[in-house]
C-alpha cells in the first residue's frame, strides 16, 4: 500500500506528438496496438497500491476522461478514484496554460487527499516501475524530494530536449539542463517527483507567487541549493514519448520482444480499456514478420517490422513495413506503405506507395481518406 | 434496464465427460473456445445484447472456476443497478433439506424464490454449452405475439440426421403440435435448441406440480412440455437460422474452433453490433517474430509466435517456438509449443508445454487427439 | 489491487435460529440494521476500506437473498477488475461427491481450490453476523510483523463474563499460549471475535489434515487452533478496541440498533473515512409530515412520518400514520403504522402492517417484542 | 425498448439559476437533498428503455460529467453508455454557445447511433413520463416531429419565459410565443421533441445554415408551417426550473408529499449518485415537520417547511423555515434562518438571523461561511 496521492502532470511545451496531439492529449495516444500512452503510468500507480489519483490535462479532456473512465484500472470502485482534472476557467494566452495553473485552480482537490505524500510523474514517460520502492527509500533517507532518472549512453539520439539532471557523489541533485543531444552518456530525469503532500502544496503555492509563466519542474530546478533533492535511479527500460520521431521510434524498438518484455511482466499488468475484439484472422496470403499486432484485424496482405493497431483491416497485396498503424485503420489493396504513421480510422487506399524516413515518418492524419 | 422482466436461467451443470480431460477440473461450460472466450461467453453475451439484465447459472458439478468467472458479471456489462449474474448451486432450505438437481425442470424449479424475488414475468431457459449468437428479445416479442404459454427455438436440421433430436411437429403457423424425442421416423426437420420462453406464472404451477410427481425424471423435453402440449397448452416455435454448434466431443470441440478460419464463417465474431464480451486478460498484443510464417490463423492477444502456425486457432499466452509447426490444431490458453516440435490435428489443452523437437498428431488421423499433460509425459520424443 | 494477496472468506452459513421468524426465510447475516444496512455489509465493507479485493462468502443455509444480495459487489466497491464478492455454496466436486459444510474449518477446507486460483497468500476469515468497524491492513500488518502462523481479533470483556467467550491467555508480547472455549476460571479477559488471519501455506495442510480426521468437529475454536497450539506454532493476539456486537438474539438485535440514537456511540456511522456501504435503494428522501413529531430517531430514506417516533430507528420505506406513536421501537423495511396505532419496545420485522389503532408492546416488558404479521394477526385492535 | 437515441439539451439563455449556475450546469444543481436536476431526466430515459444517451453541455463540464459516471442508471456497462458532450473548441463570444454548435462539433456522435429516432430534452423541465408511450403515438400517427407539452392554469405565476405553444383543433402546432406571465391558461412546451434521427440531422443543418445564432428551437419554430408538428400533452406534475425563484418554488411544491408523490412511482425509480451516508439522526432538541430530509444529517434544532440535504448539520437552537438547504452546509447554534437557499458546504454560524422573499429567497453561495 503506498500512501501517496498520485498526481498525473502534462508535460511542458516540448512535448508535443506532431499531429497526433490535434486530436487528444498525449496521455491518450494510442500505443502498442492496444494501449494509451498514460495506461503504464497508470498501471504504476495502481499496480503499487494508489488508488487515489489525479490526472491533469491541457486540453481536449474528452478522448482522456472516456479512456479513464471506461477502464478497469483494478481499484475499488468506492474507495479509489482517477480524477482527470483541467483548468475550468479559459485561459486566454496558451504561455499562461501550465501545470502550475492547473494545481492553483484544483488545489481544493489536493487539500482533500488524506495522504502524506504525493508521486507526480507525467504520462510521456513509459517505463515499469513499483512506487514502494521509491517511497520507501524517499522515506528511509528522508531528504526532502526524491526525482527519478535513468542513465543513458544515447542522449544524442533519445531524450531530446528532456532535462538532464546532474547528481553530485552524494547523489543529491545539483541542477538541470535541457538536452540538446551534445553528449552520449547522461542521466536524464524522468521528472517524477516523491515529497510530502506538503512541500508540494508550498512549492506551487511558491512557483505561482514567483512568476505567472513558471512550471513545476522551474521551481524545482529554482531550489536544488535550498532543498535537499536525491536522485533514485531507475534501471529498465524507458521510453520519452515527446514528439513524432520519439513516438516511432519507441513503437520500433517496442515491437521487439527483448525490448518489450521489461515492461510486460506477469504479475504487473498494464491496464486499459478493454474493446471486447475478437482474436485476428490472418487469412490466406497474410505474411507477418517482427509485427505486434492486436485484437480484431483481419489481415490478408504482408506485415514486416510493424505495429498493427486493434481491428485494422490489411487486404491483398498490401505490404505494411516499418509502419505504426493506429486502431480501425483500413490499408486497401496492393498498398505499398513504409515508415508511417497512420492514426485511427485512417483510410489507404487511393495513395499506392508511401515512404518516409526515420527522422520524419509520414504521418497519416485521423480519418483521413488517401 | 428491466423493460420486459424476462429472467434468464442458464443451465450450467453438466459434467462434459466427452470432453474427457478438458472437463476434469473445469464445468463444460467454462471450456475455452475461439481463441479468448469460454463457451458460456456466448449465451451470457446473448443476454447482454438482447437487453436482459438478470441472469441465473445454474451449477452444481466442479464449478469454483465457473462459479467465480461468471460472478465477475461486469465482463459482459451485466453489472446494471438492478441486474447481474446471480450463481444459483443447489442449496439447503428450511422446508425441504438438500439436495442435487434432479434434471433441468428440477433446477428451475428449486429456484422459484429466485425468480420470485426478482420479479420475473418471462423466463428464458438456455444451455451453457452451445455456441451461437441469438437475439432472444425478439424470440420474446414472437412468445408475446403469439400469446404462447411456451416458445422454443428450433433449428432446421437435415431431415436424415433429424433422429438425433428432440423434433417438433407444427401447424402452418408454427404451433407446436407434437414433440418426439429422438423419432425413428422424423415428421419434420425443425429440432429443439433447448432454447425456451416461458410465461413465469404458468410455468410456475407447472413446475410445483411437477416436483412432486414421483414419476417425473424433472426434465423439460422429457417431462414439462409434454405436459404443456397434453394440456393443450399453446406452444410456438421460434425458428433460428444461424450458426449454432453443440460442442459435446474433442472432435465438435476442434471444428467449431476451425470454423473460425472461413472469413465468411456464420457466426462473424467481427461483428460489432453483437460483440461477444469475455474476461478481459491482462495480456500484452501479439508479438510475432522475425521467423515466423503464419498461413490462415485466428491467433490472441498474449501469443509469441516464432514458428510456422497453419490453420490453426492460438488461444491467450500461447508461445510457439522457432522452427515449431503447428498445423491443424487448437492451442488452448498457456501451452507452450517448444521449438522445433511439430503438432498436428490436435487440440493442446490448457498449460500443456511441448517439448523441444516432439512430433505429435497425424495429419491422416481419423480422430483429433487431445493432447494433455500425461500425454506428454507419455510420448517418447521423436526426432525428425 | 491485490497488494497483499489476502483473501476474505465471510463465514455466512448461520441459521441465527434465535432470531425466530426474522430468519426463518433469510440468512442471519442478511437481516437488516441500523435502518439502511444489513448485517454482511459490516465485514463487506471493512473489507473495501481495508484494500481487500477478494472476498469469498461462504452460504448454506436460506441464501438465495444473501447470495444474490452479495453477488452484486459494486454496492463496495468490490468489482475491481481482479476482485470480486464470490459466493461459495458447498458443491459436487469430481473426487469427493456433495455434502453440505460440517464445521467452519471444513467450510474453508472445501474451498481451497477457490484460495489456489486467486492464489491467497494469507487467508482472513471472518464471520457474517458481527456489527463492528476494523481496519484488517493493520491486522495483516501485525500479523507479518510478528512472523504468525495465526493471528486472531481479541476483545477486552469484562472478567465476569469471560466465562461466555473463547479465552486466549498470552504471554507478554500478546502471543497466544493457551486457548480456553468458554473457562470456569478465566485466567484473561481476552475473548476471541472468531477473526483469524492464517498464512494460507501453514493452514491449507492443517485443513487437509482436518478433512481426513474422523474424530474432528471441524471447527477454528476447537480444533485448528488448538492443533495450532500443540504444534507450537506462533499465534498472535490482535487487540481490537471499539464498538463490537454479536446480534444473536432479539433483544440483542434491538440494543444494537437503540445504540445508534447515542449520537457519542462509538460505531459511528457518520465518519466519511470508514463508510459502510450497503445497496442502493432507489427511495425518495424523508417525508415529514406536519403532524410528525420527532424526538431522538434514527430513520432512512423513504420514510413517510406524520406521527410521534420517539427512541426509534426507522428502517428503508417505513410509513407512521397519523396520530400514531412509535417509542424505543425498531421499525424493519416496509413496514406500516397505521393512525393512531401504538408500538412500544417492539422490533416490527419488514413489511408488516400494524392497523389503524392497534396497541402492540409494553413499556415495561422485559423483553423485547418481535412483531410479525401472525401476531399482527392474532392480537386484537384495543382502542385506547 | 425504446428504440430512440436520447439527447439531453441544455437550457436557452432563459435558463439561469441566478448564483447557483456560476458552480455547475443547471443540469447538475442539487434538488430535493439528494438528487441532481438532470436525475429526472435521465430516470425517464432509462427507465424507458433508452440506454444510449447524449448530454450536451454548455460549460463547467466536470461537476455533471463527474455525477453521471457515477451513478448507476441501470444500464448495460458494455451496450448502453451516457455520454456527456461538449463543445470542445473555445467559443469566443457567449453569443455562439447555443445548442446548435454543441450538436454540431459532436455530429460524428449522433450520425454514428443505429436508432432510428430521436428523443431531444432539456434537463430543467422535471416531470415523469414513459417515452415509449410518446414514441409509440409519434410513429402511430405518422408526423413529423411530436412536441410534449403541458396545459396549465398557472401561466402567470409560473412557467416565466418558457415557450407558450399554440395548437390548432387538429392537435397541430402552429406557432410559438414567450411567455410573459400575461395570461392564465395557457399550454407550456416542455421542448421536448420526438423526430427521426434523419429529420433531426437535417434540422440541426438546417439552423446552422440559416442563422449562427439560431437555437434548435428557433429552427423548430421556423418550421411550424412545413412540417407536421403535433402536441402530445402530459397531464402529470411538472415543474420548470429556469431561475432561482422558480427552483424555490418547486422545492417548496415538492417538500409536500401530494405533489411529490407524482414523481416517485415504485416502478419508476429516480437514478442518481449514491453517497454511502448513513441515516439521519434526529438528536435531542430536534423538532422537524413539514419537510423533506435527505440522509446523512444530524438534527438538533428545529426545521419547518424546508428541504434539507445530505450530510446537513443543523445545531442545537437553530430555527430552519420556508428553506432549501443544500448538501453538507452547516447551520450553527440559534442561528434563524427563513426563506433561503444555501448552496453546498456552506456554513451560516456568525450570522443570526436570515429573512428573504418568495420573490427572491436570498442565497448563500457555495462553500461561503457567514
Amino acid at each position: 500500500m503506498c500512501n501517496a496521492l498520485g498526481i498525473v502532470s502534462f508535460g511542458d511545451t516540448n512535448v508535443d506528438v506532431l499531429g497526433m496531439s490535434n486530436y487528444r492529449p498525449v496521455a491518450a495516444i494510442n500505443f502498442l496496438g492496444r494501449y494509451r500512452i498514460i495506461d503504464f503510468l497508470l498501471s504504476n500507480m495502481t499496480n503499487s497500491g494508489i488508488s487515489n489519483i489525479q490526472v491533469y490535462i491541457k486540453n481536449k479532456p474528452r478522448s482522456l476522461i472516456d479512456h479513464v473512465k471506461e477502464s478497469n484500472f483494478n481499484i475499488n470502485s468506492k474507495r479509489g478514484k482517477i480524477h482527470v482534472l483541467y483548468g475550468e476557467s479559459q485561459i486566454t494566452q496558451e504561455i499562461y496554460n501550465h501545470d502550475i495553473s492547473s494545481y492553483m485552480s484544483n488545489m481544493e482537490f489536493i487539500e482533500r487527499s488524506n495522504k502524506p505524500y504525493v508521486i507526480v510523474a507525467p504520462s510521456h514517460m513509459v517505463y515499469r516501475i513499483d512506487f514502494n520502492d521509491v517511497l520507501n527509500k524517499h522515506i528511509e533517507t528522508g531528504n526532502d524530494i526524491t526525482l527519478i532518472y535513468t542513465s543513458t549512453d544515447h542522449a544524442k539520439e533519445e531524450f531530446f530536449m528532456a532535462d538532464i539532471v546532474n547528481i553530485d557523489s552524494g547523489n543529491r541533485v545539483t541542477s538541470f539542463v535541457k538536452n540538446r543531444g551534445k553528449y552520449k552518456s547522461r542521466n536524464i530525469s524522468l521528472e517524477c517527483y516523491v515529497m510530502s503532500k506538503r512541500l508540494f502544496i508550498e512549492m506551487v503555492n511558491k512557483a505561482a507567487n514567483t512568476s505567472s509563466l513558471y512550471w513545476f519542474k522551474d521551481i524545482i530546478a529554482e531550489s536544488c541549493d535550498d532543498l535537499d533533492i536525491r536522485g533514485y535511479q531507475h534501471k529498465g527500460y524507458v521510453a520519452c514519448i515527446n514528439s513524432l520521431p520519439a513516438y516511432y521510434r519507441a513503437s520500433m524498438e517496442l515491437r521487439q520482444y527483448q525490448y518489450a518484455k521489461d515492461l510486460f511482466k506477469q504479475d504487473w499488468p498494464i491496464h486499459t480499456k478493454t474493446n471486447d475484439s475478437c482474436p485476428t484472422l490472418y487469412d490466406n496470403g497474410a505474411s507477418v514478420s517482427n509485427s505486434i499486432v492486436a485484437n480484431g484485424c483481419q489481415i490478408e496482405g504482408t506485415v514486416i517490422n510493424s505495429v498493427i493497431g486493434r481491428n485494422v483491416i490489411i487486404k491483398k497485396g498490401a505490404i505494411v513495413e516499418n509502419c505504426v498503424i493506429l486502431p480501425n485503420a483500413y490499408i486497401g489493396e496492393d498498398t505499398k506503405i513504409n515508415t508511417c504513421v497512420v492514426d485511427r480510422e485512417a483510410i489507404v487506399h487511393h495513395v499506392k506507395k508511401l515512404q518516409g524516413t526515420l527522422e520524419s515518418p509520414i504521418y497519416v492524419k485521423r480519418r483521413d481518406r488517401i | 434496464m428491466r423493460n420486459n422482466n424476462m429472467v434468464a436461467m442458464i443451465l450450467a451443470g453438466g459434467r462434459g465427460t466427452r470432453l474427457f480431460d478438458l472437463t476434469k477440473k473445469v464445468a463444460k461450460p467454462a471450456v475455452h473456445y475461439g481463441g479468448k472466450y469460454r463457451i458460456i461467453d456466448f449465451p451470457l453475451s446473448n443476454c447482454a445484447n438482447s437487453d436482459i439484465s438478470v441472469v441465473g447459472v445454474l451449477t452444481q458439478y466442479e464449478s469454483v472456476l465457473l462459479n467465480s468467472y461468471v460472478a465477475r458479471d461486469h465482463h459482459w456489462g451485466l453489472n446494471s443497478k438492478d441486474g447481474g449474474v446471480f450463481v444459483l448451486p443447489p442449496r439447503e432450505k428450511d422446508e425441504t433439506g438438500f439436495g442435487l438437481y434432479r434434471g433441468t425442470a428440477d433446477a428451475i424449479g428449486q429456484n422459484l424464490d429466485f425468480l420470485d424475488q426478482e420479479e420475473a414475468e418471462y423466463v428464458l431457459i438456455l444451455s451453457g454449452d452451445h455456441i451461437y449468437k441469438m437475439n432472444y428479445a425478439k424470440m420474446l416479442n414472437d412468445h408475446i405475439k403469439s400469446k404462447a404459454d411456451a416458445t422454443i427455438a428450433v433449428l432446421e436440421v437435415p431431415l436424415k440426421e433429424a433422429s438425433r433430436f428432440g423434433i417438433m411437429n407444427c401447424d402452418k403457423n408454427d404451433l407446436i403440435i407434437e414433440f418426439e424425442e429422438k423419432p425413428k421416423k422424423p415428421k419434420s426437420n425443425l429440432a429443439s435448441m433447448g432454447i425456451y420462453i416461458f410465461t413465469y406464472k404458468t410455468l410456475k404451477k407447472y413446475l410445483l406440480a411437477d416436483e412432486k410427481n414421483p414419476d417425473s425424471s424433472h426434465d423439460f423435453g422429457k417431462d414439462i412440455i409434454p405436459n404443456y402440449l397434453n394440456d393443450n397448452r399453446v406452444l410456438k416455435a421460434h425458428r433460428f437460422v444461424g450458426y449454432w454448434k453443440d460442442v459435446g466431443t474433442i472432435d465438435s470441440l476442434w471444428e467449431a474452433n476451425m470454423d473460425l478460419l472461413n472469413n465468411q464463417n456464420e457466426l462473424n465474431l467481427f461483428d460489432p453490433s453483437w460483440k461477444i464480451y469475455t474476461e478481459d486478460t491482462n495480456t500484452a498484443p501479439q508479438f510475432i517474430g522475425e521467423h515466423a510464417k503464419i498461413k490462415r490463423a485466428y491467433i490472441t492477444q498474449g501469443c509469441i509466435v516464432d514458428g510456422l502456425v497453419q490453420d490453426s486457432v492460438l488461444f491467450t499466452d500461447v508461445k510457439v517456438g522457432e522452427d515449431a509447426k503447428v498445423v491443424d490444431t487448437v492451442v488452448m490458453n498457456g501451452a507452450i509449443i517448444g521449438k522445433g516440435a511439430k503438432v498436428t490435428r490436435c487440440i493442446v489443452a490448457e498449460n500443456v508445454k511441448i517439448p523441444d523437437h516432439m512430433v505429435i498428431g497425424d495429419a491422416n488421423s481419423e480422430n483429433i487427439e487431445l493432447v494433455t499433460k500425461n500425454t506428454v509425459s507419455k510420448v517418447g520424443v521423436k526426432d525428425v
